[in-house]
């Protein structure tokens, strides 16, 4: 059959990186909707046009998402993609996996799917590629029985996602693995079952390394922090500075709160620790010689998203310090007073960066019990606009 | 019959000789004394400017006393500047003592110059104009009475200090943009007198005027309602519609306090002037709070700044946290930025200090 | 019965035996060779952790062919990392050179560890999102595989770098703050379908879903207009009633490439991604001019960076007008803002480099 | 009379700094309207609110600004400052002025006014405070006997002002006093007969120190500057140096951009031309050592003005660098355009810079024949928003 040919896709196939056109083709070996998939891409390839749209809402028992409902808009041509709904399946804290769990999903899939995936979605679930409605509840159902949820969409807490953390990184000052964890057991209800007038989502990075960018991602970033001091290791700070490391330009002079200080005659890093403002940088550049502090707990920034509607925002503070011990119980009751008002305030697709935005920093936070810090702000306000409240006058 | 369109004095008429002689030859200056520049012309030519406080408000007989100072030292030239100083230039070397002698003896101040706090620039206030909250030169004068001697150069600063007063957030001067500025704010709505407005204003305009679209229409008695919550007593609509708006208010009306601004390009470019102390009670006729939180300020970075840090350079260098702190001054939900640009004011970052 | 809501598997038990033991303890880590991570705990264990590159879309026989690998030398045990690169740990020392032997034999590509250009973050394209203005993957594969050298360690950069692809406007990852994103846009207006529109659609929400307000109603129709110079093409209308409207655009729509954006903390914060180039068209299959420019700007910035010096951070250091310079691209009208915090992007200082 | 006596007026005549109170009584003993001003004044402070109103409009003939009328809204009780309006005059460029002219100005005010001033209003101008509706045409007839012009007020072009530049400054790259004396004469019209929507300021200053305050106070700024390189007199640097200047902290580390560095073996002073940006603190910190360069000419702002109605703003680039010699032709043809635009494109009340951000800078740009350069922003938008022309697409 002529349409069964890729020309277009095969010249993916070319180069050293690997290739999901290798992969489509492995799953097609074996999957009709893979191969249906194969050649409406190679349409959109050649006339430069997707060739999805939504079409009914589908869904499974007990469940208000996690399924992303989608269906080809040449489904005459590509009888095989006709419907051809993405499953998004909650993936386990900081995405290990014992192999075994890997077949058992891989098994699933294989009879209910298209056997194609992404490892992983941006928001942190695994996405199974492409499966039909009447599959939908069996491969869900069937799921569940290897141990695998389904994670969120729509107007819901999205899977929560995280860095590797305590696992393996002498970074962490937090448990992000834990943390994740924890809230998403607690919070199965809210993932499951959408109830809010758009999407919020929580990351959680160990450090302010930020490797599960949380910041820029995460209407709620959990980002690990000390609040003492760093640690220094003179002996170990000499060695690297013996061995010709130009601590002066590399780590002194690029502190971005001028509180690291080297005396070149003694050889010694010293640190005003009540000026360090905890960027990570000495702590990334020597890590043999400088360690986080010990007294830790994270930073909460809130608002981080992308563009619509309103632009872009990157998280900002929201609390400067906070412990994180399991059971989480002030974070846990913080995120509620959040979500709580955001839901009573927010418009349709109005994420809550966005809504602050239109109602005030300082009414949110009037809102949710917490007293306004100058670390929440890079400066306070330059326009004389300030409101007073009728009980602060006479 | 008057002419009319003919423009302000040429100044090439107003120059002293050696000035037009070395006009854009000067090569290098400095300070001699406190007050006093020295001014070096390539040609070898030198000229001192004795740089004298004036109130900015002044009579005529001080127009006539500075002008018998500068026939008598100066060639009978004289110059204000840009903050409203005077300034003696001085030709003639010799001149330079008595001049300075006659000055002290009839009690002009003399300062200003280089690491000090010069004159305030300011409004009209009470003196004159319809929207003035305060009163911007008795602000100005209490406040100076305590600056003097950063003002003679007496006691010294890290580096230059420019504080400015302006009467109502129309801020007439460069209050948005100077270390220390005092602006005369509201705290209660506009009250609505509606005869006044039905008969006086067009509708549409005093709605638009609103930044905030705080104003809707009353049709029925041709005026207008005014949102409680989405006013922040600008004052803007009163201004469109003064007779059927009125907003002052003796009780609640008072000043805030805002600094870390500048214009010079030095260093760091331009910025604008932030909140530090959101309200304090109008107190005529020395406004002793205001006058002790200037101080406080001042203070505070003096002891703290690094030579040549500018009021905002400090800031950003230890953080609005610690500035807060080192202040002892309250932060509160009026800090926190509400405006259009509210979003790019919130820290986007960790990086705090606790 | 299926059981809801019982969340993931437990991460507990999907964690070799030495990190569970050594949860917590890590206490440093070096870098022994390219693409391999070696980390150690207070306890004085070990792991390897081998990074090797994913498509990201993978088949189930990748699934059952790296669990083969993992089965072999990681005691059954694998890992994804946040940028979807796939790491093999390996506990057992003895075990790591001969995985990575496996690994080459078997064509996976070891990499993207410390000073290196790691995968892609991107998003669905033509693969599975009705949205998509382009192809993620695609655009990914043909960059990557300009970028291998700098995923294997092969050639150096001066720091970590991040590109991410959207196949759209929504930016699902993090193409907002990336070092290199490349952004799907289209550059045409919606057209009407007003039978859709009529039948489908909500008037109200279609309107308020326009950012800059370009969707006037059209009641006699129960459809809508669009203001042709309001509209800048978001698209967010089409979101919310795709049968009454119709962005897609073959020969119009492409791809914008964003630059100096970033999340982590270190030295300067987080940044948003800024406008380098705004338009590219669509080139399946391997978009070419894409490429090209992608290389352009990776290679300018390593030839130009100081060690240590992130994308953004160079560009700050040496200013946008010299970046434009160096890499030779043109700055339009397109890289001015006018968004609604466009007068904070202005350059307010005289300070610029001619 | 009891109302005339000023007990808290008078605690502003005690303290050092010179007190405008004293100038008031100076002027009150020789004229009624200073008094009824003194009696008022205590009034306001008494009271703690002003008492001026706006009224009638009123003016001179030939002129539609200029004057800013103001009545007492206590007018029985100060029936002497019934009618107290100012008279704004256009002052000499730089503030210079022979004694004869500064007593011929005195001799109109006392004999038509209070004889009381403000030496200057915020925009340069001298505002002669407080007359007559009656006296204001002959005051203005005899003020242009004298040399003296009306300045600005409504919807006009203001009074320009500058800084004393070369006049007695060796930093200014521009003739400042020229310029504004030459454009003075040459807008003439705009600056007397109201014609636009609301103000426009210009100022200039010589250099980048911006002692004119013009880029945060005049809708067009124009700042000198030079565009080849900062001059180093390495033998001066070195007399600093040896005397214990500390060069590396107050100016090297101080270069915003960088583009000085500092041999401490050869003790010579280096600048990287091309990185300079022009701030000033080099010259401004070793002013005997380093000059600026001799290549001159401006930067000009755009957008600059105070808080009213969307917040305050700081004039942005818009000429990176423009010759200024007299007559000064591609700056006035600019400023026409630029005004032209305005006066066509904007609303009541609304400034350049408001404007421009209503209808945004690339269009303003376009409508106004300049090219968009990189200097002209921070950075390029973040957001993907773009807006594309018909013409641009197929
Ligand atoms: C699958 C995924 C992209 C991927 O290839 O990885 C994705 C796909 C879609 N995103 Fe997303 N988003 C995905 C992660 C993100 C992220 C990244 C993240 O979560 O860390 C973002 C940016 C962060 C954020 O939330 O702001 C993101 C920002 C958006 C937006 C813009 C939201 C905003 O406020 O700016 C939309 C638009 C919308 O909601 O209508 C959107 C909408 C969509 C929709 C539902 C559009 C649609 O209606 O068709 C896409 C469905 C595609 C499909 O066919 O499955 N997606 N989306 C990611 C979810 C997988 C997962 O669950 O793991
Ligand atoms: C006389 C005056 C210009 C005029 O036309 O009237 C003037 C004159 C000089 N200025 Fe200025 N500046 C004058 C107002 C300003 C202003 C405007 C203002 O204050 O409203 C500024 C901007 C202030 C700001 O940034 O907020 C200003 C920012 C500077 C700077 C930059 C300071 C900085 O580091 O930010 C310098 C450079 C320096 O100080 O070395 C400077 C330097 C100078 C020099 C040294 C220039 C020179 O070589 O002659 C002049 C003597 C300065 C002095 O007083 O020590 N002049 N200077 C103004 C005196 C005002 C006064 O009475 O105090
Ligand atoms: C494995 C991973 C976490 C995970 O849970 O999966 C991870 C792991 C580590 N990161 Fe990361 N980062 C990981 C994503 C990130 C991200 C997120 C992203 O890229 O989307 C960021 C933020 C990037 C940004 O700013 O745009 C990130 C910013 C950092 C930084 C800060 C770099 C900087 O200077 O800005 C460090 C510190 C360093 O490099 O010394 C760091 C350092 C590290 C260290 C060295 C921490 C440690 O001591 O173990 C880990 C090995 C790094 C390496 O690959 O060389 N990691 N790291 C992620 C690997 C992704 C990948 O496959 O390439
Ligand atoms: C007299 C003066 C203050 C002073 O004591 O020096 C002044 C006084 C008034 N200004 Fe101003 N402005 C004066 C310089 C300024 C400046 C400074 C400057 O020009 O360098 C500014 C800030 C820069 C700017 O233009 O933005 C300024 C920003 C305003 C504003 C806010 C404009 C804005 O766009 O934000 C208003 C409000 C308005 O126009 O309705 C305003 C309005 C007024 C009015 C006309 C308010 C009114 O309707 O009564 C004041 C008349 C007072 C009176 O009784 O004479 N005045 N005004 C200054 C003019 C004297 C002169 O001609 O030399
Ligand atoms: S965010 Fe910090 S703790 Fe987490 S992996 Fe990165 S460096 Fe480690
Ligand atoms: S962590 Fe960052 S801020 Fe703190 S001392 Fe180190 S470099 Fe400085
Ligand atoms: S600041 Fe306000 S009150 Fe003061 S002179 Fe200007 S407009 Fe009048
Ligand atoms: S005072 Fe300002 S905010 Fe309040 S109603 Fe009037 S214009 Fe609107
Ligand atoms: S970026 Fe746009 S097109 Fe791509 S997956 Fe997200 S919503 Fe779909
Ligand atoms: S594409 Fe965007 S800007 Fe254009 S009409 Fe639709 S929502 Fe509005
Ligand atoms: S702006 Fe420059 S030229 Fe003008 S007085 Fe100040 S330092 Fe001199
Ligand atoms: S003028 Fe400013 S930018 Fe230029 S070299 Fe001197 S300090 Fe640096």
């Amino acid at each position: 059959m002529d349409d069964a040919k890729t020309p277009l896709l095969d010249e993916l196939e070319k180069g050293d990186w690997p290739s999901f056109v290798t992969e489509i083709k492995r799953a097609a070996k074996k999957n009709k909707s893979a191969q249906g998939l194969l050649e409406q891409l190679e349409t959109s390839y050649r006339e430069k046009i997707g060739h999805w749209k939504h079409g009914g809402i589908v869904g499974v028992k007990g469940y208000g998402g996690g399924v992303v409902g989608r269906y080809s808009d040449l489904p005459d041509k590509y009888p095989d993609v006709k419907e051809f709904h993405t499953v998004r399946v909650c993936q386990p804290a900081g995405f290990f996996y014992t192999t075994k769990k890997l077949r058992q999903l891989a098994d699933v899939w294989d009879k209910y799917g298209s056997g194609l995936y992404n490892m992983h979605g941006s928001t942190g679930d695994i996405i199974l590629l492409g499966t039909t409605t009447a599959n939908l509840q069996p491969c869900v159902d069937e799921l569940s029985e290897v141990g695998f949820d389904l994670g969120g969409s729509g107007g819901c807490l999205r899977s929560l996602a995280c860095c590797v953390g305590q696992a393996r990184c002498e970074k962490a000052c937090i448990d992000s693995m834990d943390i994740i964890r924890d809230l998403t057991q607690k919070y199965q209800a809210e993932i499951h079952r959408p109830a809010w007038a758009y999407k919020f989502k929580i990351k959680v990075s160990g450090c302010p390394n930020d490797c599960a960018a949380a910041s820029a991602r995460s209407d709620l970033a959990v980002i690990g922090v000390w609040r003492d001091s760093i640690r220094i290791d003179n002996k170990e700070v000499r060695k690297m500075v013996d061995g010709g490391y130009d601590i002066i330009n590399r780590v002194v002079r690029k502190c971005p709160s001028e509180a690291l200080n080297y005396d070149l005659v003694k050889k010694e890093l010293t640190v005003s620790a009540e000026d360090c403002v905890h960027c990570m940088n000495c702590v990334n550049m020597m890590p043999d010689a400088i360690a986080i502090g010990r007294e830790r707990g994270a930073t909460l920034l809130i608002g981080g998203k992308a563009t619509v509607v309103k632009g872009s925002m990157i998280g900002w503070i929201l609390v400067p310090f906070i412990k994180m011990e399991a059971p989480y119980t002030e974070f846990k009751e913080l995120f509620e007073k959040i979500t709580e008002w955001w839901a009573e305030n927010g418009k349709n697709r109005e994420r809550i960066g966005e809504l602050i935005d239109r109602l005030g920093y300082a009414n949110f936070l009037d809102a949710i019990g917490l007293k306004p810090l100058p670390q929440m702000v890079r400066a306070p306000r330059s326009n004389p606009y300030i409101f007073w409240k009728k009980e602060e006058v006479n | 019959m008057a002419k009319n369109d003919f423009g302000p004095p040429d100044f090439r008429e107003m120059l002293p000789p050696v000035i037009k002689k070395n006009y854009g030859k000067w090569v290098s200056h400095d300070i001699p004394r406190p007050g006093v520049l020295k001014h070096t012309s390539s040609t070898g030519d030198v000229i001192h400017s004795v740089r004298v406080a004036s109130p900015r408000l002044v009579s005529s007989d001080w127009i006539r006393d500075i002008s018998d100072i500068a026939d008598k030292f100066c060639e009978g030239f004289v110059r204000f500047t840009t903050r409203n100083n005077l300034e003696f230039l001085v030709s003639d070397e010799k001149k330079l003592q008595p001049l300075i002698d006659e000055l002290d003896k009839k009690d002009y101040m003399i300062g200003g110059v280089g690491l000090s706090i010069s004159n305030v620039v300011h409004t009209q206030g009470w003196i004159h104009c319809k929207s003035a909250v305060t009163d911007a030169s008795g602000i100005t004068k209490a406040v100076m009475d305590d600056m003097v001697d950063y003002f003679t150069g007496k006691k010294s600063v890290p580096a230059r200090l420019r504080i400015a007063v302006a009467c109502c957030v129309n801020m007439c001067g460069a209050c948005h943009c100077s270390d220390i500025a005092i602006v005369g704010i509201h705290r209660t709505i506009p009250r609505i007198n509606d005869e006044g407005l039905a008969r006086a204003c067009e509708l549409p305009n005093v709605i638009a005027s609103c930044p905030t679209g705080a104003i809707r229409p009353r049709p029925k008695d041709k005026s207008v309602d005014i949102i409680a919550e989405k006013c922040m007593m600008c004052g803007n609509c009163v201004v469109v519609c003064p007779a059927g708006l009125q907003i002052m208010d003796p009780e609640n009306d008072g000043v805030s306090i805002w600094v870390g601004g500048k214009v010079s390009n030095a260093k760091g470019g331009p910025a604008f002037s932030r909140l530090a102390i959101p309200y304090i009670k109008n107190e005529p006729p020395r406004w002793d709070t205001v006058t002790a939180a200037v101080n406080n300020l001042v203070e505070v970075w003096i002891a703290n700044a690094r030579p040549g840090e500018r009021y905002g350079e400090w800031i950003t260098r230890i953080g609005w946290e610690k500035f807060f702190k080192m202040t002892n001054l309250p932060f509160t939900d009026k800090h926190v930025d509400d405006f259009t640009h509210a979003t790019t004011t919130f820290r986007s970052t960790i990086q705090c200090k606790f």
